[in-house]
């Protein structure tokens, strides 16, 4: 829409049993995708805080992804259940307050689901860039008293 | 029961004994049957191997009809039209942009909403227990059920059971007292089209279906579609010239059949048309099935 | 200040093909922290992994930071290295530059610029990582084998043989499985009985071996070392001390006409029975649903007829608790019935029958005592069809797999038919045949070379039955698809093998993955066939995938040395991935204010109350605790934790937190 | 008010209960919370319209706990859903508390489990109608407009954290804001600081918090922040299906799950 040239900065949250493993799987079979996202790997989807969805945003970041096992498949037997209600109730708060829930993409990417994968980062860069950047939370920094040195 | 119903071409030419005892027999089955009005060819001879969208607007302008006299369901005797409209209808369903240029095409708003049903869904429907406490008599003759293929196939299309093995018509003919026995030609082909272009080759497939039905004692083989019937029995010199024997099996209707056990005679029924003289009750030749020799 | 050391890898060509590896490792040197960054060709190598020891020992190393392969693939690896340089291994991460970053991107600027990203990351991670331990664990050195088929009792046998206790746990009445309903075996055509028998009975004498049959696993919990079972001992209707397996009851017993699961269905068994004459326990079981005293409350003549009294009508379903270290599962296969087949008459012919059936007419303990006789009408078939490929590969049937058992079982078949009717016509029509084992081939050409058998190349397109003959109709594509039509008094299906009744219900009370054929799946097809991804449960033989009586042996023998070394230690190591919570000094003693979500919400009833009191007893406060055997690391509770009282080793909130703001520096 | 007098009288007398906390006289015809520990002060208590606040706060207090338990204390129905809460968030026992109710028009103590959550459940939240009509207001707006409507808000929040005192369920003696290893909340009260603190109390009251309005009354700058706890609930009720402060012995709504939890925006 606006620009097509925005290259938007997208973080994904992966466990490291199904997504993180589906993700290599893209790379086994050379699957390309997009370069915008940077993964990072947590050993379930139950110890994804949304903290850190909030961290990401507030330091920059224009799209987040959380990934993690199908229902009935965690590793752990409950942790993608456990995630599930958070998110259900922190995409309902983050669009109360005003927040795009589509900047947020959750997803279930098995680890066979390597063309899935790729499938969830390429639609996650093309909708977040036709969102544009992280307006709200853009807005928000300004009025930052001062800037954030890295801790 | 109130319900539409399309001719199609067959059922007012080379098999008008076929609408003729349908008609024959609705009242005893308390049957209502609105013809829809102005229907036109479905193009199951020829239209959907040449224009695409031409095969889709000649059934669709139909069932458009058929809704502006607000059916509900249309019964669609022969299997071939059943076959065409029921394949519209599924594309069209699926696919709205097609929809939107075929009702253009016709001219006409197409919905879609009607049910379209095969001669079996109505009989199984309508030939309950206590209608058929009312037959004067039984059918009561060993018959084997032919079903060719449009009857059945696509399967997407018309959602049959057993497709390789089918029961439908066994299962009516048993209401109606006849003895319908198991053989394996059920769904085999009888070389439908070429009844014109290669008719040696109608008389070879058809003749091993006559044969079979024959040696599993049969005094009739019962059909649901004009197609079948034609090639059984239109082409019987055909099929004796290939098969070098001679068979007078007849070949009937269902609706022929149902008529039979309502008493009704046989030019009421259509029977007179066949080419087979359809006289069951002294056609010995078909109890001397054992070696099946013939005069 | 931490010194971080960064080795970024070529991995020959997968990664250096599109990162600019030089750049990557230059770039990294400048990270602050990082005093030590070099790029190599093969860090997974030896010279590789010395340079990172020699790295760690001279430029006294606080953390390293390997930019190659996924973790999930060298993790351990790197990890070792570093531990023998004298480095924790928990300070050392992978960074995934190969398959998140090389393979999946164009060779570009932004390419190699994720790459730095990534590797800057797990550079901020590795700054806050805390040198990490190995719990110990204690193993109960027991195993418990489910399923009684020749993998399970070869399994069962082999860790009883290495001086552990077994449970095994058989849902039949018998052990034995499908190998047992075999008349001979290929390719060497020897008695399945005679191979098979001996070895039952060693299962059944061994001293550490504990043979639950008639019984199944209901659930599993705990982990590897530490597994709980439950096992349901069905109701045999029968005391097992005193029943000496004389088979009075069963000459009793009235009700003889129920269809014999033994024999596929083709013969029958008395209400109270034995599948076969060689089972073990020789201890016949009572068929509930058909005894007529379990429907009228009538009858019980086998109670009268039984020497022994050993019948117990009242005898109830068991529940046992059993603590087992490790799990061998070998719940074994099945076949596709014939009413699988809608174009062969959907199962209405007596006469086709499947494979296992047509084992069951040759066996001679089978239902026509090993005389050939058809099903309809007990004639012996002078010419049979054989059809291989009965819906295994057919993607249109959802079965796109090869059985891989069929070819061989269908030429013995057609053999052992030719040397019981020798003036008899054997057809197999066939795709291709794999006979890839040893001695196999050679198996196959004899069956058609000495034993005459028409190996027909085709598909059977149609089965109909006429004047009591199966018209068999195919195409000999070898002749130009000619179309063939065998009139055949008999029709042998090589059926499908797939995966057994319940197998998903299994898979998921025991958490192990399973593939959309319900069959078990591996940790790794190539290098972990035999272990799941779950620790400590193994598997073998057909479960896993259909395979011949060879395969199943070598992969139960493979699960029990896998079983054995978990044995031969006498604690086992854990991952130190664990959560922990936070303890302070008094009089705060831990920021846990004891609202115990997290104890609600663990998978694993890993986290306890403990109540912390002064020194003459009064209670403080009581505050939530984990323990380390249990704890699996989800960090479910951690990211749960309101007031942030829990963390989790290796994913600590400040590592992962640091990984995030890394990123957007 | 003689008969809650009269109550808290027998009560201290009798030793059953070591403290009554109600609410009492304060200046210039303000209530302000009373803590009776002598039966012949009984007659400070008094209750009437004035007396909206929840007093189940002070029982997770240390200087209470110090007095210890059992303790009576005077309870609107959104103070006995807190009670019922805490007891199921393991910060008391049920006969450690002694709720003094109005039913009807008499004055009555609750001490059993059963009639505790049969009260907490018969007495649901009902919102008076300038909430209820600020809460359609704000369903209303468009996502942008909400962004707009609660920046503005948020602005005048300076952190003082009044709300987080005021809650009876906000019993965490180290706040998350507290925690700088790793900082989770910005300290600074910016736009952004502003957003995670009350981000966090919503998602760390979702399914916990039951409505009692203490939060947006002890707010100095007047912004209606219990809405946001409101929001955090209603998203629990009606697509978790769960419901507050009404039964002693359930895990909280964050803390299990129910395999068919229902959502449509999971790829």
């Amino acid at each position: 829409m606006e620009n097509e040239s925005f290259e938007p900065k997208i973080v994904a949250f992966v466990c490291n049993w199904c997504t993180y493993a589906g993700a290599d799987l893209t790379g086994t079979s050379r699957i390309k995708y997009a370069t915008n996202v940077r993964i990072i790997r947590f050993p379930c989807t139950g110890r994804i805080d949304y903290n850190l969805i909030l961290k990401a945003f507030e330091r920059g970041a224009d799209g987040v992804i959380v990934s993690g096992c199908h229902p009935n498949d965690c590793h752990y037997t409950s942790g993608n259940f456990h995630a599930r209600r958070r998110w259900i109730v922190f995409r309902g708060l983050l669009e109360y307050m005003g927040i795009d829930p589509r900047r947020i993409i959750f997803s279930w990417v098995s680890a066979a689901e390597g063309a899935k994968w790729a499938d969830v980062v390429n639609r996650a860069v093309t909708e977040v860039r036709q969102l544009g950047p992280a307006k709200e939370f853009n807005e928000m920094r300004k009025s930052q008293a001062f800037e954030f040195r890295s801790v | 029961m109130k319900v539409g119903l399309y001719h199609g071409c067959s059922l007012e030419a080379s098999s008008r004994e076929y609408l003729e005892s349908l008609r024959a027999i609705a009242p005893a089955l308390k049957l209502e049957l609105e013809e829809v009005q102005n229907w036109n060819c479905c193009g199951a001879s020829s239209a959907h191997a040449m224009d695409h969208i031409l095969a889709l607007s000649l059934p669709a302008e139909t069932l458009a009809q058929a809704e502006q006299q607000s059916m509900k369901e249309v019964l669609v005797p022969c299997a071939a039209c059943y076959g065409r409209l029921a394949a519209t209808k599924a594309e069209l369903a699926e696919n709205q942009t097609l929809k939107q240029q075929i009702s253009e095409r016709i001219e006409m708003p197409y919905a879609g909403s009607t049910e379209i049903l095969t001669i079996l869904d109505i009989l199984d429907k309508v030939l309950t227990a206590d209608v058929v406490k009312s037959f004067p008599q039984k059918f009561s003759h060993k018959v084997v059920c032919y079903y060719g293929c449009l009857l059945v196939r696509p399967p997407k299309i018309t959602k049959a059971q057993r497709v390789e093995d089918p029961l439908m018509m066994e299962d009516i003919l048993k209401r109606i007292g006849a003895q319908p026995l198991d053989w394996g030609m059920k769904t085999e082909c009888c070389g439908a089209s070429f009844s014109i272009t290669r008719t040696d080759l109608v008389g070879m497939m058809s003749g091993k279906i006559i044969e079979d039905a024959i040696l599993r004692g049969a005094e009739a083989i019962i059909v649901a579609c004009p197609m079948c019937q034609s090639n059984l029995d239109m082409r019987r010199q055909a099929i004796e010239k290939a098969m070098g024997k001679r068979y007078s099996i007849p070949v009937l209707f269902i609706t022929q059949a149902i008529g039979l056990a309502l008493g009704l005679d046989s030019s009421a029924l259509g029977l007179k048309r066949h080419f087979v003289p359809v006289s069951l009750l002294e056609n010995q030749e078909a109890k001397a099935v054992a070696t099946g020799k013939s005069s | 200040m931490s010194r971080i050391g960064v080795f970024v890898c070529h991995c020959g060509e997968n990664i250096a093909a599109t990162v600019d590896c030089e750049k990557v490792a230059k770039t990294c040197a400048k990270i602050p922290g990082v005093v030590y960054s070099v790029d190599y060709k093969y860090m997974c190598s030896d010279p590789g992994q010395n340079l990172i020891r020699e790295a760690i020992k001279e430029k006294k190393l606080t953390g390293v930071v390997v930019a190659a392969c996924s973790p999930r693939m060298h993790e351990p690896t790197f990890r070792r290295a570093c531990a023998e340089a004298g480095l924790n291994p928990y300070l050392c991460e992978m960074a995934n530059i190969r398959e998140q970053c090389s393979w999946v991107h164009p060779k570009s600027k932004a390419t190699t610029q994720k790459a730095i990203d990534i590797i800057s990351t797990l550079v901020a991670k590795v700054k806050r990582n805390r040198a990490l331990f190995p719990i110990q664990v204690p193993v109960t050195k027991t195993a418990l084998v489910i399923g009684g088929g020749i993998a399970g009792i070869q399994a069962a046998l082999d860790i009883a043989n290495s001086g552990h206790k077994v449970v095994l746990v058989e849902r039949e009445p018998s052990i034995g499985g499908h190998m047992a309903q075999l008349s001979e075996t290929f390719p060497t055509l020897d008695c399945s009985q005679c191979i098979l028998t001996p070895r039952m009975v060693e299962v059944a004498q061994h001293p550490n071996i504990t043979l639950y049959s008639y019984s199944e696993v209901e659930s599993l919990s705990g982990f590897i070392g530490n597994f709980t079972a439950r096992i349901r001992k069905k109701a045999k209707s029968i005391d097992e001390k005193l029943c000496t397996g004389c088979g009075e009851c069963m000459n009793a017993c009235p009700i003889k006409k129920n269809p014999s699961e033994f024999n596929m269905g083709l013969g029958t068994r008395p209400a109270i029975y034995i599948p076969f004459p060689q089972a073990i326990p020789n201890k016949p079981v009572i068929d509930r649903e058909r005894c007529t005293y379990f429907r009228t409350g009538k009858c019980r003549f086998c109670e009268t007829k039984c020497p022994a009294q050993a019948i117990r009508f009242d005898q109830k379903d068991e529940l046992i608790d059993i603590q087992v270290g490790a799990v061998v599962v070998a719940t074994g296969f099945n076949v596709v019935g014939t009413s699988f087949f809608p174009e062969y008459g959907y199962g209405k012919y007596k006469d086709v029958i499947t494979g296992l059936q047509f084992e069951r007419l040759l066996s001679a303990s089978g239902p026509t005592l090993g005389e050939l006789k058809r099903p309809s009408d007990g004639s012996t078939p002078k010419k049979i069809a054989f059809i291989a490929c009965a819906g295994s590969r057919d993607p249109a049937k959802g079965i796109e797999y090869c059985s891989k058992i069929c070819c061989m079982y269908t030429a013995k078949h057609a053999m052992l038919y030719k040397h019981k009717v020798p003036d008899g016509d054997a057809y197999v029509f066939y795709m291709d045949i794999r006979a890839g084992g040893k001695g196999y081939d050679e198996f196959v050409r004899r069956a058609i070379e000495e034993d005459h058998v028409n190996y027909i190349r085709g598909r059977v397109s149609r089965i109909y039955e006429r004047n009591g003959k199966l018209i068999v109709c195919g195409a000999d594509t070898l002749l130009g698809a000619e179309p063939v039509e065998i009139e055949a008094d008999m029709v042998v299906l090589a059926t499908a093998g797939i995966a057994n009744q319940g197998a998903e219900e299994l898979a998921q009370s025991l958490h192990i993955s399973y593939d959309h054929h319900q069959f078990f799946a591996e940790a790794h097809p190539k290098l972990r066939p035999v272990e799941t991804n779950t620790a400590g449960i193994f598997l073998a033989g057909a479960c896993q995938s259909p395979k011949d009586i060879p395969d199943s042996v070598s992969q139960a023998s493979a699960a029990a040395s896998k079983v054995s070394t978990l044995f031969s230690q006498k604690e086992l190591t854990r991952e130190p991935v664990v959560a922990v919570i936070n303890r302070t000094a008094p009089p705060v003693y831990s920021t846990c204010v004891g609202c115990f979500m997290c104890q609600s919400a663990c998978p694993f009833n890993a986290i306890e109350r403990e109540e912390i009191r002064t020194r003459d007893g009064k209670l403080i406060k009581t505050v939530a605790r984990v323990n380390p055997g249990l704890c699996q690391g989800c960090g479910t509770c951690v990211a749960l934790c309101r007031s942030k009282s829990i963390d989790l080793q290796g994913f600590s909130n400040e590592q992962v937190y640091a990984e995030v703001t890394e990123l957007f520096a | 008010m003689n008969q809650l007098n009269q109550i808290a009288k027998e009560l201290l007398t009798s030793q059953k209960v070591k403290l009554v906390i109600g609410y009492g006289e304060g200046t210039d015809g303000r209530v302000r919370p009373v803590f009776v520990r002598k039966s012949e002060d009984a007659s400070q208590l008094i209750w009437d319209d004035r007396c909206r606040q929840n007093l189940a706060v002070y029982l997770n207090k240390t200087e209470i706990r110090e007095i210890g338990f059992p303790i009576a204390i005077v309870s609107l129905p959104a103070t006995v859903r807190s009670i019922v809460q805490l007891i199921a968030e393991h910060q008391f026992q049920v006969e450690d508390v002694i709720p003094i109710v109005q039913e009807g028009a008499n004055v009555t103590t609750i001490e059993n489990k059963e009639r505790l959550e049969q009260y907490a459940a018969a007495n649901p939240v009902v919102f008076p109608p300038f909430v209820v009509e600020e809460i359609e207001n704000i369903r209303n707006k468009s996502v942008e407009e909400r962004f707009e409507y609660w920046q503005e808000e948020l602005s005048r929040c300076f952190k003082c954290y009044a709300c987080r005192a005021a809650c009876p369920l906000c019993y965490c003696e180290r706040c998350i804001t507290d925690v700088n290893t790793p900082q989770w909340v910005c300290v600074p009260p910016h736009a952004i600081g502003t957003f995670e603190w009350h981000m966090n109390r919503a998602m760390h009251l979702a399914g916990r918090c039951v409505e009692c309005g203490s939060c947006t009354i002890a707010c100095p700058v007047g912004i209606p922040i219990g809405l946001l706890t409101m929001e955090a609930t209603r998203i629990a009720r009606e697509e978790l299906g769960y419901e507050p402060g009404i039964k002693c012995d359930v895990p909280a709504a964050l803390a299990t799950f129910r395999p068919d939890d229902k959502e449509s925006f999971i790829l």
